[in-house]
């Protein structure tokens, strides 16, 4: 059977892939699916949990449901704030966006 | 267990001990035999793909007051070989500037799509692919990969055309994805489960279209549109842009669409009639053995087929903003409230007889389709005075 | 190393050689398709993990809107369809180290967790999981109101979005 | 419902009235007046229910009607509230129900309902009077109506709460509910200076009375531990109180307790020397003047007296103390009350004098004598209250069509021959100032006079006795005064002529109050009267059983009964001759200015009191101690702390902590912004950088330091 380090290492690596892509790409959108992909880590760690604890808690499953509802809001939000961004600066790429600089 | 009352069964405790006879692991052996099943599914259905074609332009050809194909074979009965080969030899043509692997990736998936939703039909009580405890939201699942596909091959194929076509379509899926669903929990109230299966034996006593008619209508309009078939044919509107998402595809890719849209039309016959017209359920018939059972689904399925080309080429296409005001604003919220009605009235009617119950459904039902079509007057009528003078036609064309 | 092992592995790889196909890739549209087959591989797992409703809902949720909205935001933020230039920030090695700290330090974590390499019990065959999530996210006593916030988080997000992805140039709503 | 349950819900339609008017029927006159009258039957309907089971209820003395809840939890027990019902409380509620109805009716029709709406009136002021569409000029109806009705539903609700209470506290409760409600309608017409100020006056005299009154609770409370009369009359209780002594004139518990409430009862009630409120108090509208001076709020005075009569009964130098503050304030208004020609003002004092009977009956022992004499005086001087705002509305209505403003409709020698112009408030008047001045044997006056001065005489108190005959043949000489010079004889001015009788809202409460005038009086019929012996005095039996051994009815004496006929016709006939050919004030003998101005009680309060009061206020505590004094310490201290203030900041602030502190530390922190500065690039991704750079560093120095140390 598949122990539960496996999964958890998965969700460290997808975490980490994930980062890597927030911290790095240039396109904002990029960056977004960078954060989908730490979501995304976070549920596999929930689900797992929740499958090698005590099945009858469900609360990983529900807290699974809910990271979804945030992913899909966020999501929803943050690319309509990089369209609008697209409209007003003509750009997405998040470096260009630093009127909060000095 | 003989072959006539379960053959799946007994087909794979046959092989089983074959295989093992030949000293294969029991693991391998049964991922072999399951991946025979699903071959020899998938291959039924695109047999079954190409005898669709031909029905389809039968009755088109009859909605149309023709004679459709009759050279080929009995009844043309042979037309679809001589497409498929006209198809084959035709020379496939991958636009410059196209995204390669997308590009032939998205025809595939399109397809898929469609026969990933076999899985959990259950042609009969004891021939399922899997009993999905989920089987509704998964048909959804089925379909977003079908909306997948459109982008990919709209956006792959580097045309303006068909990226709209592809836009448009998308809209309309994730819109009418809505009621499709609130729609589909309607049987899955009745039948608590969301298993294909229990909620065909749900309905051995009463047909959900009995109980819920108006959940068969919503439900039936928004597989049309989630189909991508005329009135709600915006992604391939010939006549604006030029054939939508599959403007660039040639030869057997283009084939894949068409089969597999046809296929998709077929299967969603296929999920009314299990949804809501009984399944397998015949008045009793289906005990005859399973192949009888099979035998029934796929006729009620070739019905709700039927209907579908039936409006398909009876109606005509409607504006895009209109389609998706009609969901927004009507379908959508009509679909909601049935659904909150309907639980309503299971919990309320729940310990009374069968008859009362089937009787108060059914009334509410009536009841609440009157209130909509007296609304529905009411708001043509302001519509109609709103225009004074300007045909009832064209008046909402103008606004 | 059973089957269940070998699949559950190739699934792995998959996941996470579309992950970084996805934060690496050039172009947009194809890192969010990568995006969609990471997507799908987590729906897998989920499967493996017997939470048969989290492994569709992930694919209607993911794949069937986040991954298509994504898809349309990179063609509608875009002057041509090819994308010219560099797509990561000049320091990406730092961030590489960065990420790799991380995942050491989560490991190195997880490692010395007791439970880090425990087995789960069989699933009972009878235990109805999806029902015991509707229970779950229903019952006063559970998870309702979490599950309540999150509905009206969903609803302030979409009027949010239309708000701000509005343009007032285009006019009306309706057009 | 039980009887108790009941009792509970009388006082409630009143005040549910009142934030009904005042939260939603503002608008709506018809609707507030209806709320408020309906509110009124409703508690009369209960009133009359629970005083007909009283009656019907053997020994009832013994065993109330009561019931109590706890209410605020003290250390370890709870400070119950509760209802109580005893005979006397009964007959008190009995009264209360019928005058409060009837007042309420009557301010329908004494504010004008169904008038027009006044040409100029203003909120605040009375109505002026508007004009037709015919022309004439009519009464014009009240700007301020529903805010009336709010205010005396809340007023009636304060009496109610007083009167159903079982305990000192809820008592209390109404009673400051009353004062504040007298503030509120005595300033009704705010508009109006005199008005304004009676207000204050009559609340600030009445709050010296409560600040004692609060005091003696307080005592009552500290010494039995208990508010509720029954706890308090316990007979141990009662022994305890006698005994235990007090620094204070050598008074028994009992007695300061008694002498502290008294007090309370001497602002409420209006006796010497805290009466001088109450004739101000004549600027309300004359319905209040009627709620006020007859049916509560000074009856609530005499009825906490007598509610505590057990209490104060035990101490001889209070008992005294009361019975001279009663008979000096029944001769001392009474003397007033002869020199006024305004009719309310008459009125007003002899409602003090009449006051001072009760107070006199209770201070010489006759608990029976004072609660009858309440009880029926309640009903006529209500009736004669009515009466004269009847009259005075006929007055105004007279004004108006002469529309003479100068003219006053409440001086009494503008009147005379109303007897023609409003027959009903006339003879109604009539039966109301007979029943005032005792007219024998047939209004209800008489008796309760009667037992009173046999009370003082067989207690053997002479002087009080004697002193009571004078006041009640004074009292009965003002009463044929006023009556003569309002309605007899002929009209003295156009207005009086053109006056006339009142609609029925105002004369059906008068027709009803009448009835009660006399016959009330007929319940308290002594026994042995005229030494023919009849059934014994109902009135006597019950309200005598109230207290734990029965009053010994006080023998019929032919001496006194003699005094109070000699009294009373003699009074009234004098009256009627010294004034039945008086037209103008100058013909009066008695106007004496002593007397018109009220042995200048005013005059010295405000010379002795109020004056000092200013003068200590504004010249010694602002002008020396504050000015100068207090101020001059601290101008000292400032001034000093300012010297040592300039010398650190020149020689020490400056240099050292401005130049060096301050400055170097900006400059350090310039340096430090202008090269952190880059930093904030405003770039998320270097942020996100930064941070989990600084995250892994602390983490691996944690690492370092739990794992590797």
């Amino acid at each position: 059977m598949i122990p539960l380090s496996w999964y958890l290492i998965i969700s460290a690596a997808l975490f980490s892939i994930g980062l890597f892509g927030v911290l790095s790409r240039k396109n904002a959108v990029a960056i977004l699916l960078g954060i989908e992909l730490m979501l995304n880590a976070a549920n596999i760690n929930l689900v797992s949990f929740w499958r090698y604890g005590d099945i009858s808690q469900m609360a990983g499953q529900v807290f699974a449901v809910i990271v979804f509802a945030v992913a899909a809001s966020e999501v929803a939000v943050g690319l309509a704030l990089v369209i609008s961004v697209y409209r007003r600066r003509n750009t997405v790429i998040a470096d260009d966006l630093d009127l909060m600089k000095w | 267990m003989n072959f006539w009352y379960d053959p799946v069964n007994f087909i794979a405790h046959w092989l089983t001990s074959l295989l093992t006879g030949w000293g294969v692991a029991g693991w391998i052996a049964s991922v072999i035999i399951q991946l025979i099943g699903v071959v020899l599914l998938i291959s039924l259905m695109m047999v079954f793909d190409i005898f669709l074609v031909w029905v389809e332009r039968k009755v088109v050809a009859r909605f149309q007051d023709r004679l459709g194909p009759n050279r080929v074979g009995p009844f043309g009965i042979f037309q679809p070989f001589a497409d498929i080969i006209k198809l084959i030899i035709k020379e496939d043509i991958t636009p410059a500037g196209a995204d390669k692997v997308v590009y032939n990736l998205a025809p595939i998936l399109s397809m898929m799509s469609v026969l990933l939703l076999w899985a959990i039909i259950p042609l009969a009580p004891v021939i399922f692919g899997v009993d999905l405890n989920v089987g509704a939201l998964y048909i959804v699942a089925a379909g977003s990969i079908g909306t997948l596909s459109i982008i990919m091959a709209a956006w792959s194929s580097n045309n303006k055309y068909a990226l709209i076509g592809a836009f448009r379509q998308v809209a309309v899926l994730i819109s009418f994805e809505i009621p499709m669903i609130a729609t589909m929990l309607i049987p899955t109230i009745l039948a608590g489960s969301m298993g294909m299966n229990e909620i065909v034996q749900g309905q051995q006593t009463v047909w959900y279209v009995v109980l819920a008619p108006m959940a068969a209508i919503i439900f039936m309009i928004a597989a049309i549109a989630e189909l991508g078939r005329s009135p709600f044919d915006l992604n391939e509107a010939e006549s604006e842009i030029v054939a939508g998402f599959h403007i660039e595809y040639t030869g057997m890719k283009f084939g894949l669409f068409f089969a597999g849209e046809l296929l998709h039309a077929f299967t969603f016959g296929g999920f009314w009639a299990i949804l809501f017209l009984g399944g397998y359920h015949f008045f009793g018939l289906e005990n005859l053995g399973p192949l009888v059972a099979v035998i029934i689904l796929l006729a009620k399925a070739m019905f709700g087929y039927w209907v579908i080309m039936w409006i398909k080429y009876t109606m005509m296409r409607i504006r895009i903003d209109h389609m998706l005001a009609f969901n927004w604003k009507f379908l959508t919220p009509l679909a909601f409230v049935l659904l909150m009605l309907t639980a309503l009235m299971n919990t309320l009617l729940r310990g009374t007889s069968t008859g009362v119950y089937i009787l108060g459904m059914l009334l509410t039902n009536v009841l609440l389709g009157w209130i909509i079509v007296e609304i529905l007057r009411g708001y043509s009528r302001g519509e109609r005075q709103k225009t004074e003078g300007v045909a009832p036609a064209t008046a909402t064309a103008h606004r | 190393m059973t089957a269940m092992q070998i699949f559950f592995l190739i699934v792995g790889l998959v996941i996470l050689g579309s992950a970084l196909m996805v934060v690496t890739t050039h172009n947009l549209i194809h890192a969010a398709l990568w995006l969609i087959v990471t997507l799908f591989g987590v729906a897998v797992l989920y499967a493996i993990l017997n939470a048969s409703f989290l492994a569709v809902v992930q694919v209607v949720v993911y794949i069937g809107a986040i991954a298509i909205l994504f898809i349309f935001a990179v063609m509608l933020t875009r002057k041509e369809i090819r994308d010219h230039g560099p797509q990561l920030n000049s320091g990406w090695w730092l961030n590489v180290i960065i990420a790799l700290l991380t995942f050491g330090g989560l490991l190195w974590m997880l490692q010395s967790w007791n439970g880090f390499s425990k087995t789960a019990a069989d699933f009972p065959s009878s235990y109805d999981a999806v029902g015991q999530l509707g229970k779950a996210l229903i019952s006063p006593d559970a998870f309702v109101l979490p599950f309540e916030v999150a509905s009206v988080l969903l609803l302030a997000a979409l009027v949010g979005a239309v708000y701000i992805a509005f343009n007032p140039h285009s006019g009306d709503f309706r057009k | 419902m039980t009887i108790e349950t009941l009792i509970w819900f009388i006082p409630l339609p009143p005040i549910l009235a009142f934030f009904l008017i005042v939260l939603f029927t503002n608008r709506n006159k018809a609707l507030s007046h209806s709320v408020a009258v309906g509110a009124a039957l409703l508690s009369w309907l209960g009133a009359m229910i629970v005083f007909v089971r009283a009656i019907s209820t053997p020994d009832l003395g013994k065993t109330p009607f009561a019931s109590s809840i706890n209410w605020i939890p003290t250390a370890d027990t709870w400070l119950k509230i509760g209802v109580q019902i005893d005979p006397f409380g009964a007959v008190v509620l009995f009264f209360v129900a019928w005058t409060v109805l009837m007042i309420f009716l009557y301010s329908v029709g004494y504010h004008n309902y169904g008038q027009p709406k006044g040409d100029h009136d203003v909120a605040g002021l009375p109505p002026h009077g508007a004009t037709d569409e015919h022309g004439h000029h009519v009464l014009s109806v009240e700007p301020m109506y529903s805010r009336f009705f709010a205010f005396i539903s809340l007023f009636a609700f304060g009496m109610f709460t007083l009167v159903v209470s079982d305990n000192l506290l809820t008592l209390f409760a109404g009673w400051e509910i009353m004062g504040l409600c007298s503030y509120l309608l005595i300033g009704f017409w705010y508009g109006k200076e005199s008005a304004r100020n009676a207000a204050v006056k009559a609340f600030m005299t009445t709050r010296v009375g409560d600040v004692f009154m609060l005091l003696g609770i307080a005592f009552v409370y500290s010494a039995t531990g208990s508010l509720s009369y029954r706890d308090i009359f316990q007979p141990q209780v009662l022994h305890t109180l006698a005994t235990v002594p007090t620094p204070i004139f050598g008074l028994s518990a009992a007695g300061l307790i008694g002498l502290m409430l008294f007090i309370g009862t001497i602002g409420k009630s209006a006796q010497f020397p805290l009466h001088v409120w109450l004739p101000d108090a004549m600027e309300g509208p004359t319905p209040v003047s009627a709620m006020i001076h007859a049916a509560t709020m000074v009856s609530a005075g005499v009825y906490m007296v007598i509610r505590m009569f057990p209490l104060i009964s035990l101490d001889p130098k209070t008992m005294t103390v009361i019975a001279f503050i009663g008979t000096f304030t029944a001769i001392f208004a009474a003397t007033i009350a002869v020199a006024q020609n305004d009719i309310k003002k008459v009125l007003a004092y002899s409602t003090i004098s009449q006051l001072g009977f009760m107070i006199a009956a209770l201070g010489v022992g006759a608990y029976v004598a004072a609660a009858f004499h309440l009880v029926t005086h309640a009903f006529f001087k209500a009736l004669l209250f009515l009466g004269s705002g009847s009259v005075i509305h006929g007055m105004e209505h007279g004004v108006l069509h002469t529309g003479d403003h100068k003219v006053d409709p409440q001086d009494m020698f503008n009147m005379g021959g109303l007897r023609k112009k409003m027959p009903i408030t006339f003879w109604t008047f009539l039966i109301g100032g007979f029943a005032l001045s005792g007219f024998p044997l047939l209004t209800a006056g008489f008796w309760s006079k009667d037992e009173i001065l046999s009370g003082a005489f067989s207690n053997g108190n002479f002087v009080v006795f004697v002193t009571l005959a004078v006041a009640a043949f004074l009292t009965a000489f003002y009463t044929m005064r006023q009556i003569t010079l309002t309605f007899l004889g002929g009209p003295r001015t156009e207005e009086a002529k053109h006056a006339h009788e009142t609609p029925w809202t105002m004369t059906l409460p008068l027709i009803v109050l009448a009835v009660f005038a006399i016959g009330y009086g007929w319940v308290g019929i002594p026994q042995d009267f005229l030494g023919l012996h009849l059934n014994p005095s109902w009135f006597h039996e019950f309200v005598g059983s109230t207290l734990v051994v029965m009053p010994a009815e006080s023998p019929f004496n032919w001496i006194v009964f003699g005094t109070s006929l000699v009294v009373a016709l003699g009074g009234l006939f004098f009256g009627w001759l010294a004034y039945r050919n008086v037209t103008v004030a100058e013909q009066d003998k008695l106007q004496i200015p002593l007397l018109k101005n009220k042995y200048y009680i005013d005059e010295f309060y405000s010379f002795v009191l109020i004056k000092p009061a200013y003068w200590f206020a504004e010249t010694f505590v602002y002008q020396w101690m504050d000015k100068g004094l207090i101020d001059g310490i601290l101008h000292l201290f400032g001034k000093a702390a300012n010297g040592i203030g300039s010398i650190i900041r020149n020689y020490f602030d400056l240099p050292v902590i401005n130049r060096f502190f301050g400055d170097g530390t900006a400059h350090v922190t310039q340096w430090f912004g202008r090269n952190l500065r880059p930093i904030q690039s405003g770039r998320i991704q270097q942020y996100m950088l930064v941070s989990l750079i600084v995250l892994l560093a602390i983490a691996g120095l944690l690492y370092y330091l739990l794992v590797i140390v």
